[in-house]
């Protein structure tokens, strides 16, 4: 055969998203790609513009369908920070455990993607069940499955029901054993070993030349955690470690982020035992929680009103499970954002896709680009 | 590292092209400077202030001019560094940054296409977001939301 | 053992349909009880006979494969139609075939069309070779064993035939990847089998069964048997050997821009083919239709009790390829082909030279030395 | 700092003779497993919500974890109980879809139809936002979530419509939030006002009272604002800040603030 491009997208098996990788290949190596993105692009930023701050909400679920909290918290770390506002500290707790039961839920659905890039059948749905499980707390506190709505500026919508955390520790208790059999399903198995070690190398340097975060770049052997390096709400308190790895390869990043589902459920015991222990309220002072922080009632024919609230920059970065996100907010004293830039972990690391890609087989590109675990929808926003 | 960090390290090198350095919380600072001064002041940052990471480029539109936004990351400082510079509406374009941190290419390429700002010497100025041949910048404050646009668009791949 | 063949039953039926359709009109009668008229009809319904056993036999594997692969993944798999989910395949039948059969532009309709209906065609042959049990056709073929081999190994080429002419870049690669992979593991196959064929003294799948009246030959050629199994699958192309319709890579390899009826033949072929393939795993090293010696006589002597044990032998078979499926990743081309040369080949040459050894001796160490039938 | 690696220690780089010997024990451990009872839920005939399956549900047998007795939280689709509605209309606007339009419904009053919310479930994103905002309680949102219709027009829900899932008695949405204490309230410009009484008659709570004022007396050559001498008073434990009297007000006398 001579060299040929090959389109894997916008409707192929590999993307877990909307999105196009290009591919060159001769015979069964892989020449040169071209990732192509946009089609799922919903100019969230765009919109933002246009809504009051708790309404941007609603669009932050949407904007990673698998970290919804992730995104919540980040752009909430914003605004506050645009709008001056300080949240109370049991809304920061709650915060921060909604985002570490979103990073083994992330997690748990890359797993699951990942091995079914890999042929394999049945830990897919493990993982998809497991994630179940994480999903039902989430109901629990915020009555939907997928996209919360949860967080709001200055606080968070609710506190958890009564009798919420025994029953969260004990889907804690329940993945512990899961991890196990994960392990034993892919470490454990030869052909998994041997599809997956030296592959789609991408070692530190380059790591950080092409903006790569995340589980990849700890997998690089780069120690950095912004949970740890800049600790936001209330990290410092929490005792945890950085899950790290060597070998800059995809077993390598399973590994990784097989440790921070780990390490998540060590920071939930503890986030858990401090809900039980510390009642308090659930938003900052004077905020209503429904309309947006300036608050900013309308007339029946759309005369508007406002607050001033002074101006401000708001600049927030959340380790979130795919890599670590930024969030720039401008708020010029009006009722809706002015506006809201946001910068994506998977933007980075797709741009990166030749650098991983390019020397492998054909069928090595399902588990390299499983092991990045693209989310279209923040890429796209 | 604080702004005035920064700002000792910075003056010597850019002279009247830094145009200040001012606190911003949860960051070691922000750096307003001319755009003349782009390439000094990302190899400067990388270098000699060790920024090894570029985060994000970003693009606002002020009406009368835009502004860009560089986010830098620096393993040593475990700081974030904001960059930014105004650009004139009318004549919107400033130096990449792509030859200095690899990871600014996608990032130039949307702020491209969004705001219309323009970067010089990018490797590779397409169309990211938006599809080939689209000629609107959506993220400027000239497009409105509600009235929305008619258009041809001519696919990628013939 | 009963005297009964397919063949012979449906010789009767077809002289008793004509018998009556001549007493009804005595005028013809003469003509077409003729004996020839008689064995062409025979010949027509022995075929259909077996075309609907194949086909039964074939939409019950995949139930069977469904159900057991949902509770490997703790689901339950199809249950709606019919009871527990029995007629869901003849459902999914049906959609497939009321739907459009459509072409792709400029792909070679000579090829697009012959490459699955001959790919079915050779998969329904083979079944008509292989012995269920004593009284099921009349198994005396003398090389049935090599003619089931050959005609197995046609389908790389239909396989490549219809993947070139669907004028798409992934069944492209899937035919190539086929291609490579069935002739790689046509070596080991044979070889495998070679070592049987030195146990049994004979090419013919009925006598390779009686000689494993026994002693089945799992146990002096278990490693025959892992390397036939492991090669079975790659000819079947399952997981962890499915690369060729490795839908992460390659969407659905082959068959991808087949659709309807076309598809459908694609797939009962294939499943066909599983079913073939289990079947050659019992008749060669799980003694048959035969049951261990020590089993009380009552299991076996009533009708139609070796197709039953066959049977039974069969789905357990195919059951373990569903749990390999259920459990392993999928390999690499290069790894695949590696395996093949590399290790395949050289366990298979061992287990030749082992059986030739065992045969030698005339002794056979794991059920103490018995009389070697194929001296 | 960690280093990854697996939870027991092992792996098959260790020990290649098991190849492929632990994933199969692993299928095989949850095939046994499944073989009671799997993990999933036959859905058009087992519901979650449904509380006979709450506790049977458990991906091991004894061991009900997931599903609970919160499940009342869900958002699905609203209960609006018109009777208790004020058409205060914060539901439409706190809605970030735009999704709700205030239609009137009949009541007893001809002179001030009273509105209340449809809903478009096309394009409704089931934020809660509008729950939230309902100072009366009257719309919630309840564990229905089946709704898929082939006509799109369908799709709209009448107030009468929502009122019947309000009859239906689904379980909803317990949570309540209150308003904060010391929120923003209703002021007044009293140089601007004319009394006109425009706010106290289209107020959803009634809660505003037009007092007298007193007529100042009009000093040599100044001439006295026409205006009926009343000013609106407004009870602040009874509004529910929907802005209504703000928007209503000819003068524009009405403002939102903090009072010490």
């Amino acid at each position: 055969m001579s060299e040929m491009w090959i389109n894997m997208g916008p409707q192929h098996p590999m993307t877990h998203g909307l999105w196009n990788l290009r591919v060159k290949i001769d015979g069964e190596m892989v020449l040169d790609v071209d990732p192509e993105m946009g089609y799922l692009h919903r100019g969230i930023e765009k919109i933002s513009e246009d809504r009051h701050y708790n309404e941007v909400i609603t669009l932050m679920d949407r904007c990673c369908y698998v970290a919804g909290f992730a995104w919540e918290h980040l752009y909430i770390l914003a605004a506050e920070q645009a709008l001056h506002i300080r949240p109370p500290e049991r809304a920061e707790y709650l915060r921060v455990m909604s985002d570490e039961f979103q990073r083994i839920g992330s997690h748990l659905m890359w797993y699951a993607a990942f091995v079914q890039d890999l042929g394999l059948m049945s830990p897919f749905l493990y993982g998809m069940r497991d994630r179940d499980l994480v999903l039902d707390l989430f109901q629990a506190y915020t009555g939907a499955r997928l996209t919360y709505e949860y967080m709001r500026v200055g606080g968070v919508r609710n506190d958890v029901p009564p009798g919420f955390t025994d029953r969260a520790r004990k889907v804690l208790d329940w993945l512990d054993d899961r991890y196990r059999e994960y392990d034993a399903l892919c470490m454990g198995s030869t052909i998994f070993r041997e599809r997956c070690d030296d592959l789609g190398i991408l070692k530190a340097n380059d790591c950080v030349a092409h903006g790569v975060t995340g589980p990849m770049l700890r997998a690089a052997g780069v120690r950095r955690d912004l949970r740890k390096d800049r600790p936001y709400a209330v990290y410092k308190q929490i005792d945890f470690d950085v899950a790290q790895a060597d070998a800059a390869d995809v077993t390598a990043r399973y590994l990784v982020r097989m440790e921070e589902m780990r390490q998540s459920n060590r920071i939930l015991r503890q986030v858990l035992d401090w809900l039980d222990h510390h009642p308090g309220p659930m938003m900052a002072d004077n905020l209503p929680r429904w309309l947006g922080a300036p608050y900013a009632p309308i007339g029946n024919e759309g005369y508007l009103l406002k607050r001033s609230y002074p101006k401000g920059t708001g600049f927030s970065a959340v380790e979130e499970p795919h890599g670590e996100a930024c969030a720039y907010v401008v708020n010029e004293g009006a009722l809706h954002p002015y506006r809201v830039k946001f910068r994506s972990p998977v933007f980075s690391n797709i741009s990166a896709a030749r650098q991983y890609l390019v020397g492998y087989h054909v069928a090595d590109i399902p588990p390299i680009m499983g092991s990045v675990d693209v989310c279209v929808g923040e890429v796209d926003r | 590292m604080e702004a005035a960090d920064l700002e000792r390290a910075l003056r010597p090198v850019l002279g009247d092209r830094l145009l200040g350095v001012e606190p911003f919380e949860g960051t070691a600072g922000r750096v307003r400077f001319r755009r003349e001064g782009a390439v000094d002041l990302f190899r400067t940052a990388r270098d000699t202030l060790l920024f090894g990471h570029l985060t994000m480029v970003g693009g606002i539109d002020w009406v009368d001019h835009r502004e860009v936004v560089y986010v830098l990351w620096s393993d040593t400082a475990r700081q974030y560094a904001i960059l930014s510079a105004d650009v004139p509406a009318d004549d919107a374009h400033i130096e990449t940054a792509s030859a200095v941190w690899p990871s600014a290419n996608w990032h130039e390429r949307e702020a491209w296409e969004l705001v219309d700002i323009s970067f010089d010497h990018h490797p590779d100025l397409r169309h990211l977001l938006t599809p080939d041949g689209y000629v609107f910048h959506p993220l400027l404050r000239s497009f409105k939301l509600h009235e929305p646009e008619e258009l041809e668009v001519k696919s990628r791949h013939v | 053992m009963s005297s009964a063949t397919l063949y012979s039953v449906s010789y009767a039926l077809a002289a008793l349909i004509l018998n009556v359709i001549g007493f009804i009109i005595p005028p013809i009668r003469a003509p077409i009880t003729n004996v020839d008229v008689v064995t062409v009809l025979a010949v027509l319904i022995f075929g259909a006979l077996l075309l609907a056993a194949s086909m039964l036999n074939t939409i019950l594997l995949i139930w069977w494969e469904r159900k057991l692969l949902g509770r490997f993944m703790d689901r339950r798999g199809a249950m709606h139609v019919g009871f527990a989910g029995l007629l869901q395949n003849f459902a999914d039948g049906f959609k497939l075939f009321r739907k459009n059969t459509f072409q792709p532009a400029e792909a070679d309709t000579l090829g697009f069309y012959s490459g699955p209906t001959a790919y079915m065609v050779t998969s329904m042959i083979l079944f008509g070779i292989l012995p269920i049990s004593s009284g099921w056709n009349s198994g005396s073929l003398p090389l049935s064993l090599l003619l089931a081999l050959a005609i197995f190994s046609f389908a790389p080429l239909f396989i490549f035939v219809s993947a070139w002419s669907s004028n798409n870049k992934y069944s492209l690669m899937g035919g190539m990847r086929s291609a490579a992979q069935m002739i790689a593991y046509e070596v080991p196959i044979l070889l495998a089998v070679v070592s049987v064929v030195i146990l049994s003294g004979s090419f013919s799948l009925t006598t390779i069964v009686y000689e494993q009246q026994n002693y089945w030959f799992w146990g002096p050629l278990v490693v025959a048997l892992i390397v036939f199994v492991a090669a079975m699958l790659a000819e079947m192309e399952r997981i962890p050997f499915d690369l060729p319709e490795a839908e992460a890579e390659l969407v659905e390899g082959w068959n991808t821009e087949y659709g309807g009826m076309l598809f459908a033949f694609f797939m009962l072929a294939d499943y066909l083919r599983a079913l073939v393939g289990s079947i050659l795993v019992v008749l060669l090293f799980l003694g048959g239709w035969t049951l261990p010696t020590w089993v009380p006589s009552a299991a076996t002597s009533f009708p139609l009790a070796g197709i039953l044990w066959f049977m039974l032998k069969t789905y357990l078979v195919f059951g373990l390829f569903v749990w390999v499926r259920a459990s392993l990743p999928r390999v690499r081309t290069d790894q695949l082909l590696r395996v093949g040369w590399n290790r395949m080949i050289p366990l298979a040459l061992l287990s030749v030279f082992l059986a030739a050894a065992l045969v030698t001796v005339r002794c056979v160490p794991v059920f103490g030395c018995v009389p070697s039938a194929g001296a | 700092m960690t280093e990854a690696k697996t939870s027991d220690g092992e792996n098959a780089a260790d020990n290649p003779i098991l190849y492929v010997a632990r994933p199969m024990a692993t299928a095989a451990r949850q095939f046994a497993k499944s073989l009671r009872r799997p993990s999933t839920i036959v859905y058009p005939y087992e519901r979650l919500e449904d509380p006979r399956f709450r506790d049977q549900v458990a991906v091991e047998p004894g061991r009900p974890i997931g599903v609970g007795q919160v499940w009342d939280n869900y958002r699905g689709v609203h209960a609006l109980n018109i009777a208790t509605c004020i058409s205060c209309n914060l539901c439409a606007f706190s809605c970030p879809d735009i999704c709700i339009e205030m239609v009137t419904v009949p009541g007893d009053d001809p002179k001030h139809p009273k509105k209340c919310p449809q809903i478009d479930y096309g394009k409704c994103s089931y934020c809660g936002f509008c729950s939230d905002a309902c100072p009366e309680g009257c719309l919630t949102m309840t564990t229905r979530y089946e709704l898929s219709t082939p006509h799109r027009a369908e799709m709209v829900y009448s107030p009468q419509k929502l009122n019947e899932v309000f009859r239906s008695k689904l379980p909803m949405n317990p949570i309540r939030l209150e308003l904060p204490e010391n929120e923003d309230r209703i002021l007044l410009d009293p140089p601007l006002c004319i009394g006109c009484n425009a706010c106290a008659r289209d107020c959803p709570t009634q809660c505003i009272t037009m007092l007298d004022v007193p007529r100042p007396d009009a000093k040599p050559g100044e001439k006295l604002p026409k205006r009926i001498w009343k000013e609106p008073v407004v009870n602040d434990s009874d509004c529910v800040r929907c802005g209504t009297c703000i928007s209503v007000c000819p003068k524009e006398c009405l403002f939102w603030g903090s009072r010490p």
